[in-house]
């Protein structure tokens, strides 16, 4: 093994053009090259071999990313002890005995482009280079650790499926392979980033997809200029339309089964290697309010339980303002029980009404926040120093009265009910704003902010897709699922090429 | 950036003028409001009296329970408003008038009419309009509030007891502010308000001997309670206190304006002991028909009661002896529907108001005849014809007093 | 009036501004129009020079009821 | 994808409409019905409907002779330059007018109901500047915010309603014989004023599906003529005529008085809720109608400089308008009613007759 620790300044400018700007280096196709770039890597292998005592050739590969027995097995073994090697003189010689398929592998290439040789031994292949001719072979040996399928982890199913995407891209496609067996499943890919150079994958079914909103995607992905994709965002902000919006766009899932039900409803599924949730394209707001295991419940039930979750995600964002209103302005609103009992909880409270329902709710934030950050080890804790310590201390102590708190924990509760958690903590921060507007003028102020909500919700377009679809701009069409999920039965009927037609 | 940059600043004016209280001075804290349950109105000379009760929570004791308390406050002024308004120069919390529940309305103010005084109620955004209406017979509204008061009660809960108890007796009613006003509006019909009566225990009334209506400590034997008895008419046009039915006339009445919801008949059985009945069921059409130009009115009640007690010990259970129930308690019935029509009559009002029959009956002669209603009221022939039924008796058939062999 | 004036103001030289911008000088006579309107009728607002508002105007163009005291 | 990009299907702008109507219903169907035609107010709504079933053909047969044309265009291709001009000077000044009067009234309307003592501007103010925020948006936006209100203030009515049914006394809606005709049609002209769609044909260039106007415009008549009675149904039944013809905020009285199980009070703030939604959308679409025929009228590249001047505008005009609620009242019954029936009645009949003589559209073309 050997290591060149010499490092020239022309080799550091060369490898800084080839992040910043992408440029395609001009090396011969030496092993001095390689050296060169991969100087301080100790993760580079490179080994001399010696066949037939006169001839040296040499095999790079990096350590982990290309499967060593391969290596071992594959080509240094049979480069040294085969007798059709150990005979031959020159390079020449050995080039066509390799070509002859000698060294029996699967992927053999040729090359004298350094670029490529680089690229690929960043895959996984190892490179075997030839001095005088100034070629590499390069064999494909990839194999690396990785994670095997496990159950999802955030989208718990009951009657659904229990695989969950994973980190290898190609595990994730073969998955939907086996998933869909059909021609129609097109996975285009594409590398996106100057230095990580991530395989993005874009899938789709030809002839449901709408063939405009695919191009589209695929450019908007080609122009995007980044150094890494290890985030989902990274993407996601690229692609999306309305940036400044604290709701979700982008619909993600770990499950293949719904990556792939989606795609059957004619929209576009991203993964990215490396990461083991995937986007889907285009969203509208009734995705968020959508589980796959509403499509392994008794439709009548998961339409009422779907009908609940809207009602719920109005009770979290409208309720606490609605309290503020009434209680601060409209007091001839509340029903003369409940009045007193709220006059007899609020007295000895130091603050209005507003400044409890926000701090508390910001409070209910915290606990979520810090049950989310904590080590394991010690998370019980949160709940118990949260809810039992400063909880009850708090209402005791006369800082926060308990009219408060079960208005402000209903709308809590309320929202950790919505299925996606992105659109859970957006419908969060417009309570808090519709509490500040309704703490300045009741009322009016929390119709103003709820005007302003459907304006943004309004104008907000995801690949051109209105936002509010199916509620509106749909023409009445594409709706049957929003909120009743209609039978499988009924769904049949408009099938692929009905499908196709609505999305034209 | 610029739509957010918009949002945000158009938050933060918003924001800011909250803390500008000249602007908006709508913000009231529900901590500092006072909020009346019950309002008395009073004549003093040439102003008016009024008496809010509110409800407040009690000094907080060592239990969690506190226990929720009425002080009563009073004013004069002018108008009811100007009356109000005096209330701020003393109390230190806002008074709230959202959760009016009861109006008590002295009998010597409603002497000059009802509606000027409606006015308030019904113009305030605050009040509801399904605050319920008493007349308060002789004393003054303020008198009877102080009453259950003093004596310890609640008297938005007495009232309210009242209220849920009328059906048990039918001798009076409820009548919400917006009813009363669109009674008053109609020149047509009389109005009609329910009465509270405070009555001395000493003199016991025989038709107001229902245990619940005492709202009074009990061990006190001298003392006043508030009854819920009868009704007080007014006049359509100007909306004076006309008089008032009290006791079986006003059940007489609730009958014909089929009010009726309970009630207890007492006849006798043919060797003269008390047989008690209990109304479970009436209704009555008032079935107006034109003779000509004469107007004949009907009033057919259907009634079905039940043998609620037998203080005798014959067998009452036989075709004859039921015939004998039935029609004495026609004769009853018939009585008071035709004392409360007597004092229709007597006053020239039309209390029932059949004005509204004629009307949906025949719209078209109607139309010709409303403006003279009044005269044509008094020349009505009224009928009145029962037709009741005894449905069941309780658990057991025989009287309790009957023998094997009689 | 000082205020509505500034107000008005502010608004033409932002929206003067805009149409410059945009290359959209030919708009500009008809928003002075709009301009002048504006400022008319704010000077109305302030200091009700009929003495009447519009209503009234109009009331007593169709000779409405409300004017006989009934 | 959405197909025309920029541009509202016929259904949106009829929702449009739908919710249009909903403000005049709310603030007088009610009142001003029950004073003409007493206990029989309920059947105005149903005369109403046949004017506006009329409406709806004519205007349907104007819409189909000229697709893709703003009302404007087709004033002008109708009638001669200068009557067309003067024809949307006209339209263009009792817009304006009607968007004060309503700005003024939603101002007052909340005073009076629900903040007694908070300055009226506040209210106004704060509208102008959401418009002028929104509206730049342009139609499409404006659409679907239509869209998601129509679905909340349907909700809503419905489940009012339904708290409502229980208490509605019949003996409060009859009787009905032939002598309330003559009063339910004249009532059926406040009734008239409902017929605001054809301010939406302002910016009819925008619309797509043109072809299916007349079959949603069926729909929007149902939901209207529904709204308008159960509306007139709910107040009368349960107040009676009295109350209700003497109450400026009629329906508003009559929601108070519901109570759910005797305990669950205070449904008006859920009324007064959607009243502003309603309000906001009304104002709002007849702002973008006026601004298109300003642009159209003064041939402007973009009407978006004139925004926040015009509704600086508004701010004074609707305090011009009146002095007092009083005269805000006496107008809406004087002025405002015969107004709308001209402009939004007589006045598009005549110019489709118009066009029918002069052969510029003919009855066959839907």
């Amino acid at each position: 093994m050997i290591t060149l620790s010499k490092v020239g300044d022309e080799m550091k400018k060369i490898r800084t053009d080839i992040i910043n700007l992408n440029k395609k280096v001009d090396l011969p196709m030496e092993v001095e090259s390689f050296k060169g770039l991969f100087a301080n890597s100790h993760d580079c292998v490179f080994t001399e071999v010696m066949i037939n005592k006169e001839l040296t050739v040499h095999l790079v590969f990096v350590d982990g990313l290309a499967n060593c027995t391969n290596v071992m097995d594959f080509i240094l073994k049979p480069l040294t002890t085969l007798e059709k090697f150990t005979n031959i003189k020159d390079e020449k010689k050995l080039i066509d005995v390799i070509k002859g398929g000698s060294l029996y592998y699967i992927s053999v290439k040729e090359t004298n482009d350094v670029n490529l040789a680089v690229e690929l031994l960043l895959m996984g292949t190892a490179v075997l280079i030839l001095k005088e001719a100034k070629i590499a072979f390069l064999f494909e040996t990839r194999g690396f650790e990785s994670r095997s399928i496990q159950v999802p982890t955030e989208e718990t199913s009951l009657k659904g499926s229990k695989d969950a995407f994973v980190e290898t891209l190609r595990t994730n496609t073969a998955m939907l392979r086996r998933k869909m067996r059909t021609p129609d499943l097109v996975i285009e890919e594409l590398i996106v980033g100057k230095v990580s150079k991530t395989k993005v994958s874009v899938s789709y079914i030809d002839g449901i997809a709408n063939d405009q909103l695919v191009k589209s995607l695929r450019e908007r992905l080609k122009k995007i200029e980044t150094d890494q994709v290890l985030f989902t965002t990274v993407i996601e902000e690229e692609i999306i339309d309305s940036q400044y919006t604290p709701f979700p766009q982008v619909e993600y899932t770990e499950k293949p089964d719904k990556f792939c039900s989606a795609l059957l409803e004619g929209r576009i599924g991203i993964i990215i290697d490396g990461i083991p949730f995937t986007m889907i394209i285009p969203t509208s707001i009734v995705n968020f309010f959508q589980t796959t295991d509403d499509y392994s419940h008794n439709y009548i039930v998961v339409s009422i339980i779907r009908g609940i979750r809207y009602l719920l995600a109005a009770v979290a964002l409208i309720v606490p303002a609605f309290y503020v209103a009434i209680t601060s302005f409209h007091l001839e609103m509340i029903p003369e029980g409940l009045a007193l009992s709220v006059i007899s909880t609020e007295k000895g409270v130091p603050f209005p009404i507003f400044i409890e329902c926000i701090l508390l709710s910001i409070a209910f934030q915290t606990l979520i926040e810090a049950g989310a950050r904590i080590w394991s080890s010690i998370g019980g804790m949160v709940s118990l120093v949260g809810a039992l310590i400063v909880g009850e201390a708090a209402i005791t102590a006369n800082f926060i009265s308990p009219g408060v708190v079960v208005v402000v924990a209903a709308a809590a509760i309320a929202n950790y009910t919505i299925p996606n958690k992105d659109f859970a903590f957006a419908i969060w921060i417009w309570e808090i704003i519709l509490i500040l507007l309704s703490s300045v003028i009741g009322l009016y102020g929390m119709v103003i902010g709820i005007i302003l909500l459907i304006h943004h919700w309004a104008q907000m377009e995801v690949m051109g897709e209105p936002y509010l679809a199916p509620f509106a701009a749909t023409d009445g069409r594409n709706s049957k699922d929003a909120i009743i999920r209609s039978l499988f039965v009924f769904k049949k009927k408009e099938s692929l090429d009905e499908q196709s037609k609505i999305n034209e | 950036m610029r739509r957010t940059l918009i949002i945000t600043l158009i938050l933060f004016t918003l924001y800011i003028s909250a803390g500008l209280e000249t602007m908006i001075g709508g913000r009231k804290s529900i901590t500092d409001a006072f909020y009346v349950t019950t309002v008395g109105l009073d004549k003093a000379k040439d102003k008016i009296k009024l008496t809010i009760v509110t409800q407040s929570l009690g000094p907080e004791e060592e239990t969690e329970y506190t226990k929720k308390q009425d002080k009563y406050f009073v004013t004069e002024g002018k108008t009811i408003f100007e009356a109000n308004r005096f209330f701020t120069t003393f109390m230190d919390n806002k008074i709230f008038w959202g959760h009016v529940d009861y109006i008590l309305i002295s009998e010597s103010l409603v002497k000059n009419g009802l509606d000027t005084y409606l006015d308030f109620f019904m113009r305030d955004h605050e009040t509801r309009l399904i605050a319920e209406l008493f007349i308060v017979k002789e004393y003054s509204a303020e008198e009877s509030i102080k009453l259950v008061i003093d004596s310890g009660e609640d008297i938005t809960n007495t009232l309210h007891v009242l209220k849920e108890d009328v059906g048990k007796l039918s001798v009076s009613g409820c009548v919400p502010v917006y009813e009363a006003f669109s009674t008053i509006t109609d020149e047509n019909c009389g109005s009609n308000v329910p009465l509270l009566q405070i009555i001395e225990d000493e003199k016991e009334e025989t038709d107001s001997t229902d245990a619940k209506e005492a709202s009074v400590a009990e061990d006190n034997p001298k003392s006043k309670r508030l009854v819920l008895d009868g009704y007080a008419l007014l006049d359509p046009e100007s909306s004076e206190l006309v008089g008032f039915l009290t006791g079986n006339d006003a059940r007489g009445f609730n009958f014909a304006i089929n009010k009726i919801k309970s009630g207890v008949i007492v006849v006798e059985d043919p060797e003269g002991e008390d047989v008690t009945l209990e109304i479970i069921k009436s209704k009555t059409k008032i079935i107006p028909k034109f003779n000509g130009d004469k107007l004949e009115v009907t009033f057919k009640t259907k009634l079905s009661t039940n043998i609620a007690e037998i203080d005798g010990s014959t067998n009452l259970f036989t075709d004859e002896n039921i015939e004998l129930l039935i029609k004495q308690q026609n004769e009853m019935v018939k009585k008071e529907v035709k004392n409360a029509i007597d004092f229709a009559l007597k006053h020239n009002i039309d209390i029932f108001p059949i004005s509204k029959v004629v009307e949906r009956k025949f719209p078209v002669k109607w139309d010709k005849i409303k403006d003279d209603w009044r005269k044509i009221f008094t020349e009505i022939t009224f009928n009145v014809e029962v037709d009741s039924q005894i449905d069941r008796t309780y658990s057991i058939k025989e009287p309790v007093l009957s023998r094997e062999d009689g | 009036m000082l205020k509505y004036i500034m107000i008005i103001g502010a608004i033409s030289i932002y929206e003067i501004y805009m149409m410059v911008k945009k290359r959209q000088m030919k708009d500009f006579n008809a928003f002075l129009i709009f301009v002048l309107i504006a400022l008319l009728a704010s000077y109305i607002h302030v200091h009700d020079p009929f003495d009447a508002s519009l209503s009234e105007l109009l009331l007593k163009l169709v000779k409405s009821e409300y004017f006989k005291g009934g | 994808m959405v197909k025309n990009k920029g541009k509202i299907s016929v259904r949106q702008a009829l929702t449009l409409f739908a919710i249009l109507t909903i403000t005049p219903t709310v603030r007088f169907a009610a009142s001003s019905t029950a004073l003409i035609a007493k206990q029989a107010a309920w059947l105005v709504p149903t005369v109403t409907a046949v004017f506006l079933f009329l409406m709806l053909y004519i205007l349907n047969i104007l819409l189909q002779g000229y697709k893709n044309k703003s009302f404007t265009e087709m004033i002008y291709d109708i009638t001669s330059k200068f009557w067309g001009n003067l024809i949307i000077f006209l339209y263009l000044v009792w817009i304006t007018i009607l968007i004060a009067f309503y700005l003024r009234f939603y101002s007052e309307r909340l005073v009076t109901s629900i903040y007694p003592n908070v300055k009226i501007d506040i209210f106004t103010i704060s509208m102008l500047i959401l418009i002028g925020f929104i509206i730049r948006n342009g139609i499409v936006v404006i659409a679907r915010m239509g869209e998601i209100s129509f679905i909340l203030i349907s909700i809503v009515i419905l489940v009012l309603m339904i708290f409502m049914i229980p208490t509605i006394k019949i003996n409060n809606l009859l009787p009905i014989s032939y002598l309330d005709i003559m009063p339910t049609l004249k009532a059926s002209f406040s009734g008239a004023a409902l017929f605001y769609v054809i301010y939406l044909f302002f910016f009819a260039h925008e619309f797509t599906h043109q072809e299916e106007f007349f079959k949603y415009g069926k729909l929007t008549l149902l939901f209207i003529w529904l709204i308008n009675t159960v509306i007139i149904l709910a107040s009368i039944g349960n107040l009676g005529h009295a109350i209700i013809s003497r109450s400026p905020l009629s329906f508003l009285i009559a929601v108070k008085q519901v109570t759910l199980l005797g305990v669950v009070s205070g449904f008006e703030s859920i009324l007064v809720a959607t009243w502003i939604i309603s309000d906001f959308i009304m104002i709002l679409v007849l702002t973008y109608s006026v601004l298109n025929i300003i642009k159209s009228l003064f041939k402007l590249s973009s009407y978006n400089s004139f925004i926040n001047i015009f509704l600086v505008f508004l701010f004074f005009i609707s305090w011009i308008l009146a002095n007092n609620v009083f005269e805000l009242q006496t107008l809406s019954v004087d002025v405002v009613v015969s107004g709308n029936i001209i402009m939004q009645f007589i006045l598009p009949i005549i110019i489709v007759v118009i066009a029918l003589i002069r052969k510029k559209i003919n009855i066959k073309t839907n």
